[in-house]
């Protein structure tokens, strides 16, 4: 019987584990290099109306521990997408969680109505850190209001659970997650990145050409984990972590936060195998720490010792 | 196919100021088709620096199993590379992306192999290829300074070959432009790897011949993935069509893609 | 002729190097260590009305590339720190920077009123990333109104210029700056620690006593420049930048992102020698880089490279 | 006074299942004065670990310049130490804290030194400074099972030494503290360093002794200035007054501070 198997709405994850949005393409690239079936999900690159070039180059720069990334949502757009990608991906025994974005309302209806129909598309995932051009480039996920109208929108037309993806870049975490949350989502992606920046000190100039990027790897870990620790508690819908993840133990500090499953993104460009590594290793360690099945895990940081003690050996 | 590997250290050697030579071994080896491939090597196990360094592969010993790149020493992680020694591993995955390629060019012709400092290495393993197939090989190959000229010699036994120095301190002063000019130096084939003003010099000077240039960009995940190391395609300079560097390059054919 | 001597509200500075406040105690430990005369500044420990003893430990836990603390404002009190800490630091030909914290409005004019008029007390930097007990503990630090109001409070008792210290967890970091500009800040320091958290998964409870901690190091220093290079360009007070710091490259980057002068934090654990060997390489550095004075630095990132030519060598 | 010096590895033994005995040489060797004194180790030069690691001194050698650690390779940062080899340079900052009061046995008393796991080693420099003044000391060890086990001949060759095991794996089954009462020891001054609960333990049960207990703590700069490492004192257990585990200890009478 396996210790990994995870129910979230519109998923039946093998296991909690799967490639984040922006970090696995569309899979193609690592299917040469491992079996995409064992994963739990795949989480593909952000998908817009149009086909979108993105940012000027350099789209990278690496960090502390962390990198920033300025990629612009490239991606061949909906059609495409949903013509080529999709039906390619359908050759493996994995669900698609599509990462939906745009630059207004309509964009995300759109995409949203017509992707969530593709048959191995079993949820969405709302990227609402992109900048809204109808409110002069504020991003959607640091304006409640917005965030929820978005959502709502985005619900109605969707053929299967809708996950909000939450921008760290907020005063209030809480507050983005209920606003969401009443908005209709079934559940919860976080973290996107941090915005950050940095300057190239012999050319005076910043690394990244579109001059901010988002910072991603363990170096925001902790604060992936303190946003992840205090939505649990507030709300009532799953949360899929993510943010720096680079082992199985990371994987279960996750759960204790709060989370029900988690993504992993830069590290897969440090070591292409991660996913299917710590998909291996998680099982003796979840024994290890005396649970039969990993859904114990889940906020185990602040759901009570007495509601636990069951679940140890 | 692409491999990852911890790789054995066999040797490294500075071979000029800061810059080293170092060869591992590692059954990927077998993996290595073309010249003008690289590499994306993970220098420490931790955290720092965090990202893979992209290295072009200079020479391939399939007897040996083993391949040797050539590089710079200069930030965080190639400084940390240079105080690998033998025995130690390294975490290599490659072999990555589309090399320079050798068919291109017949047994009778000429091929003109132009390389600017870091971008000398991999035009030594094409260089090989091609001599091999009875190519006549000529090289030039500008460096900053004389510290930093390596591998005059290996070039010198597969060809004519022509230095140059911007500072002047050693061989021809000036640009490898200048000395393809001033020596009238004629050829078939051009393959170039180097800084991209130098690129683009050769590009715009030889738009009626056949050239194929090896590009680089700031890479994520070396593998074509990301989406980091993207360029636009030339018929469509600003538009939504590209090419990534890492995985349809880095070698292009000259007016394949905006450099 | 020095390269590094650096002119602030309050502030004449030999080199614009300064421990960071809660990093360096009052400075006795490390006057032990080397002479605290070479320090371009000294920003003490926070300063509360009353001692307070702070939270329970554990208070501190590694990160990749940075660390959490929660000490807790743990400090002697105002009376004490007047009477026996500033004293004994007046050995010292260094301009002392006092670190005020509270958690009303009241406690903080109290504190700044009384400690400004210490001699060797050249600056107040007013720590609003408290919580603030009147409001439900939200920080005063998140919202502009309430920044506002508490910087043109202690500006009207301070005997010197106030430095308000921005917290940079907050969705509009610019917006705050400006608040607080408004309210009479004489120059910002940015940023204090974000909000993160660290779970051990043995014991399934955060790392932490306190739960949450304040993420500081190298693996922040990205979200500071981004801060700095957005709030430099839409005030015209000066900033003291600081968040993993580790190098004088580090300085010349956040000099360029738009700083005047550079602090120290979580590095000094690491090298408690740091500040002195970062201001020994520095002007080589800066020479190096084509300038004569590291003032020529500020703001390089965004300053048109019209203006800048003449600085290079 | 406190130093910071890249100390050479003289040597580095597993001693015990993942224990490790690691002797360096250093010119701050002179500056150490008190046995249960401890360094602050940077145990590679990048980012990952970033913090030190607080290790107790176990033995001091004057004459080489030389001290030794014993330390539990289980995390990032000690299993990093672990793989350093004679010759490489370690970075330490020491020697920090207050040790054991070694002048508060006379000659004609009986020390009782009980230890813990990783906190048996500064009992080590401690047992050969109380031999060395005449005093008669009683050793009293525990360990989690009989592989973790190490020291056991040295310290026997200072005075008698009992072992426990938790796992009763090896020699005594139980606790220390079953050892102290079932033979019957008695003494002038205890000593003890070891984890909270057995320290708590010891504390309580010879309040009517004198008790020199050594703490531990999670620690930011190990040298007093950043208030990670405080604890309340027993005078005024939920007040303000504090003493700091790296600086005022990591050694304090018992019923000093509140553990
Ligand atoms: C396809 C390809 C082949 C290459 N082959 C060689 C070679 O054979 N020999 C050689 O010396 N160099 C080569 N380079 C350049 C080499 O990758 C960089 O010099 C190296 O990554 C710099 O790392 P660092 O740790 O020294 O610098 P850091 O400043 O620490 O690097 C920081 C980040 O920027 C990236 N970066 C910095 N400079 C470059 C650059 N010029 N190109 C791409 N990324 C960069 C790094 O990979 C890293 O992610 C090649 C680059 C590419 C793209
Ligand atoms: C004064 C003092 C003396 C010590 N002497 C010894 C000794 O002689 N031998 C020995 O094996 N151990 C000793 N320890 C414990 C040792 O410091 C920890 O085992 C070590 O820091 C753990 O680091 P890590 O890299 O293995 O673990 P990690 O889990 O990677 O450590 C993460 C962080 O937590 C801290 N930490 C983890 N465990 C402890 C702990 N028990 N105490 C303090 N900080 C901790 C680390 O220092 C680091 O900052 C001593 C601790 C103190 C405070
Ligand atoms: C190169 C890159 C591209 C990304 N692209 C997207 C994207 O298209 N859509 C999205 O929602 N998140 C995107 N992200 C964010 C990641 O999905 C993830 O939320 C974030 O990187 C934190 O996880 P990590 O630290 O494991 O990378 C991208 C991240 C990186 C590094
Ligand atoms: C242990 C510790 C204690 C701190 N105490 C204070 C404080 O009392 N007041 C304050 O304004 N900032 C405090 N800070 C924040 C630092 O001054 C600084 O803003 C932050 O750590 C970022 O810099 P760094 O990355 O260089 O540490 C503290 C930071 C640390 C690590
Ligand atoms: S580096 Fe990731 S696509 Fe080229
Ligand atoms: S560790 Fe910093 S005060 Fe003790």
């Amino acid at each position: 019987m396996s210790a990994l198997n995870i129910s979230l709405p519109g998923l039946e994850l093998k296991n909690p584990i799967m490639p984040a949005s922006g970090c696995f393409g569309f899979g193609r690239e690592y299917s040469d290099l491992f079996d995409l079936s064992q994963l739990g999900a795949i989480m593909i690159k952000a998908t817009t109306k149009d086909a979108r070039f993105g940012n000027p180059t350099p789209r990278v720069a690496e960090t502390s521990a962390g990198m920033l990334n300025a990629i612009g949502l490239q991606n061949p757009g909906l059609t495409k997408v949903v013509e080529e990608e999709l039906p390619w991906l359908s050759q493996f025994d994995v669900p698609i969680i599509a990462n939906v974005a745009g630059s207004m309302e309509e964009d995300y209806i759109e995409v949203a109505k017509e992707i969530s129909q593709a048959p191995n598309v079993h949820a969405l995932e709302l990227n609402i850190s992109c900048p809204n051009v109808k409110t002069g480039g504020i991003a959607f996920g640091t304006v409640p209001e917005i965030a929820q109208s978005l959502t709502k929108k985005v619900k109605e037309v969707s053929a299967v659970p809708v996950y909000v993806k939450l921008s760290p870049n907020v005063t209030n975490i809480v507050e983005m997650a209920k606003a969401v949350e009443q908005g209709g989502a079934d559940g919860l992606t976080m973290i996107n990145t941090l915005v950050g920046m940095r300057i190239d000190i012999r050319t005076g100039k910043p690394v990244i050409a579109n001059k901010t990027g988002g910072l991603s790897g363990p170096a925001i870990k902790p604060v992936a984990i303190r946003m992840i620790h205090e939505v649990s508690q507030q709300v009532a819908i799953p949360i899929i972590g993510m943010g720096g993840v680079e082992s199985a133990e990371d994987v279960i500090e996750y759960f204790y936060a709060g989370a029900s499953a988690v993504a992993v993104g830069t590290m897969n460009f440090v070591d292409p195998f991660i996913c299917p590594k710590i998909i291996a290793e998680l099982p003796e360690l979840i024994h290890s720490l005396g649970f039969d099945h990993i859904s114990e895990c889940t906020g185990r940081s602040w759901k009570t010792v007495e509601k636990l003690t069951h679940h140890r050996a | 196919m692409i491999k990852q590997e911890l790789c054995q250290v066999i040797d490294q050697t500075e071979i000029a100021t800061n810059i080293y030579e170092l060869t591992v071994k590692g059954e990927l080896v077998h993996e290595m088709k073309e010249p003008g491939q690289f590499v994306h090597l993970k220098v420490n196990s931790g955290l720092s620096p965090l990202l893979r360094r992209p290295i072009s592969i200079a020479n391939i010993n399939q007897d040996e199993q083993t391949f040797t790149m050539i590089y710079r020493a200069e930030g965080k992680g190639t400084r940390l590379l240079a105080t690998l020694q033998q025995g130690d591993l390294l975490d290599v995955l490659g072999p990555l992306g589309h090399g320079f390629p050798v068919e291109e060019t017949d047994a009778s012709d000429t091929a003109l192999l132009v390389g600017g400092g870091i971008g000398v290495p991999p035009l030594y393993e094409l260089s090989q290829r091609l001599t091999a197939n009875g190519v006549k090989v000529i090289h030039v190959l500008g460096h900053q300074t004389k510290n930093a000229v390596f591998y005059e010699e290996e070039f010198k036994q597969l060809g004519p070959t022509f230095i140059a120095t911007a500072d002047g301190s050693y061989a021809y002063s000036g640009f490898v432009t200048d000395i393809i000019k001033n020596e009238n130096i004629t050829f078939d084939v051009l393959y170039t790897c180097g800084p991209t003003p130098m690129l683009r010099a050769l590009e715009q000077e030889y738009r009626h011949k056949k050239v194929f240039l090896s590009l680089e960009e700031r890479m994520g995940c070396g593998i074509g993935a990301c989406f980091a190391c993207v360029c636009h395609t030339a018929e469509d300079p600003t538009g939504v069509s590209y090419k990534k560097v890492c995985s349809d390059g880095p070698v292009f054919k000259a007016g394949e893609v905006v450099i």
